[in-house]
């Protein structure tokens, strides 16, 4: 259970072009820095986005770091829908889905 | 006094990022108004603009969540989301570090407000500023609420935080403006992303426009939540604009629920001079 | 009501660093009366203890500096100095995150206080720890208040913080103890460090005794740091405490001037049972 | 005129072992991050505290720094006052010297 530094390192690093390079050059020694699980920091490294959403972190953290990891705007919306289908319903927090995603735009 | 403008208008990224894909008969009315809004607070002729955000962690995270923050720095930066994603350029945007401090300074008599001497911008700001100060040629004032994280800013505070705000602007000799941005209904950064209340939107508008104090403080964030979504979060920086016009109506110059824009778009302006 | 102990103590780091340095005469009843502190708090069976303290750049900086910040964490850590020159080993203290939220919810309706779930604790919290839970057996919450970098919290609210803090605490099931620690007159980390002005602090715990709100509130940052130096702004946390048990009196417990320590050295307690 | 992040540099450091460690590695690596003058980043490199405490940095971030970069106390309140003697006075903040350092235990 570290929802809390999972989102934590996606706060850093949607913020931080510096560590964004980082990342890019050696993503575990980043991800080291966080107290993160084994599933956690795989999720991170490989842009599971849909993981990354049923596991509870917060929209706005996950919308910037999908963005940052170069996912379109559909791309992303179909990630989370792929991530429910896949790993079930959100575990954590606030950023449920509703009504089976009723009233989407996507 | 010396608060010279008043409005609030939305800043969902889509609305730059995804800004074609909207029908040309929302999408160019809602654009038109807001040139109105710019043109309006150019001929108001302000020193600085204060703009009261609803950030999406940009620079607040819980490891030290402040109810509101506003900063003192020199120049800010922004956006700090790529900028081909969200279709605005990266730059350095001008600040006034001495006003942002005399104006904490008062405000920090009634309200407990952190204070942040750099700040970095996420679309929260960067939309508005995009539209309302294209050339980046004033001196910005950035303000966050916690909308974005609960336990949240309870709105009570918020409104207080507004009326604080208005009493610091009228003691400073610059002429100031404030913009308020946030979304109403909507559940964004999920797959209902597009989903908008309209109803409950225009009720709450209406309440809004009336400058309903008792109204707009009776809220509560369980039913926000269940009725306007995640988003709903955002109507704090709605209620400090009310609270910083206390006793004056708002002029609601634009509503349509944009739904590839994930939010109902806004756009509102306040009559300073209205007796 | 759920306040079982209320204290107050000095936390300046030659208190561990250079013990030995004090001269034995000074040294030993300040040390014998942190051990009553201990006693009666250990008496109290406190189920958590807030440490209302005055930080020194362990968790806050200019770039989001709050009024009040408190912890909501389910572990803390520290000191964040070397462990060897504060002679104080590092380690994670227990926390309670789930009942740090239910104070926070209450707070926040009357006082804007950040909220943080992780913290790492300096002195400020660790030399206070060190005598009074040297074996780390129960909850702690800390608090801060800003009393290192102007604009510093108003005095007017630290007050109204502590006297919010005792309603929550009031407002738990939990039994709660609260201990409150700052330095008075003291000049620290320059040259001068170790100049104590012994009649300013006489006076101000005189007040403090006597738990003088209007008194105590009559002091400004300008004088107080003419006349009580950089450290004197850690009165604050003092402040507090005299609204978080406002109507009660105040024993001062001890109290001598140790230069080597770079404060008067105080320990306060609050008889919570006299009528 | 970035005493800011001459403060915030040490605030980050001493608050994060992590970070020593770094520092310890390769100074000018860690530094580069920050927006410092020769002067400054050179002060922070050479641990020299005079200047440090003649440039203004808070006392509170300063003593710590001191201690992290091994200095006895003693020694500490001896720096500050050759930085006196060798730079002038405290040049900002609050954190000035009063009296010639009258009162002081050391
Ligand atoms: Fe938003
Ligand atoms: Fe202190």
């Amino acid at each position: 259970m570290s929802l809390y530094y999972v989102q934590k390192f996606i706060y850093n690093i949607n913020r931080d072009t510096k560590l964004q390079t980082g990342f890019a050059a050696n993503a575990d020694m980043i991800l080291a820095n966080y107290d993160l699980t084994d599933e956690e920091a795989c999720a991170l490294r490989e842009a599971d986005i849909g993981l990354l959403y049923v596991m509870g972190v917060n929209g706005q953290l996950l919308m910037h770091y999908a963005a940052y990891r170069g996912l379109a705007w559909d791309d992303y919306i179909q990630a989370m829908k792929d991530g429910l289908a896949k790993y079930g319903e959100v575990r954590a927090g606030s950023y449920v889905t509703i009504d089976g995603g009723a009233g989407g735009a996507v | 006094m010396s608060l010279v403008f008043a409005g609030l208008c939305s800043h969902a990224p889509g609305i730059t990022a995804r800004a074609e894909r909207a029908p040309a008969e929302l999408r160019e009315p809602f654009f038109a108004n807001f040139n109105i809004m710019r043109q309006q607070l150019e001929a108001a002729k302000p020193d600085a603009l204060i703009v009261i955000a609803a950030e999406h962690f940009a620079n607040f995270f819980m490891d030290n969540m402040p109810a509101y923050a506003m900063g003192a720095a020199p120049y800010y930066e922004g956006p700090i989301e790529d900028p081909d994603w969200l279709k605005i350029k990266r730059r350095k945007i001008p600040g006034n570090a001495n006003l942002s401090f005399r104006l904490i300074k008062t405000i920090m008599q009634d309200i407990d407000l952190a204070y942040s001497e750099e700040w970095k911008c996420d679309h929260g700001i960067m939309v508005p500023l995009h539209f309302l100060t294209p050339n980046y040629d004033i001196d910005i004032i950035p303000v966050n609420i916690n909308c974005q994280t609960a336990p949240f800013t309870p709105l009570k505070r918020a409104w207080a935080f507004g009326k604080a705000l208005r009493k610091a602007c009228d003691f400073v000799d610059e002429r100031i403006a404030i913009v308020a941005t946030g979304g109403i209904s909507h559940w964004p950064a999920t797959p209902n992303s597009g989903k908008i209340n309209e109803a409950w939107d225009r009720d709450f508008l209406d309440k809004f426009a009336r400058n309903d104090k008792t109204a707009l403080l009776a809220y509560n964030d369980e039913a926000v939540y269940a009725d306007a979504g995640q988003g709903g979060a955002e109507i704090r920086t709605f209620i400090a604009l009310a609270g910083a016009v206390e006793g004056r109506k708002i002029n609601i110059a634009f509503y349509a629920p944009i739904p590839i824009y994930a939010v109902g778009c806004t756009i509102a302006m306040v009559d300073l001079d209205e007796s």
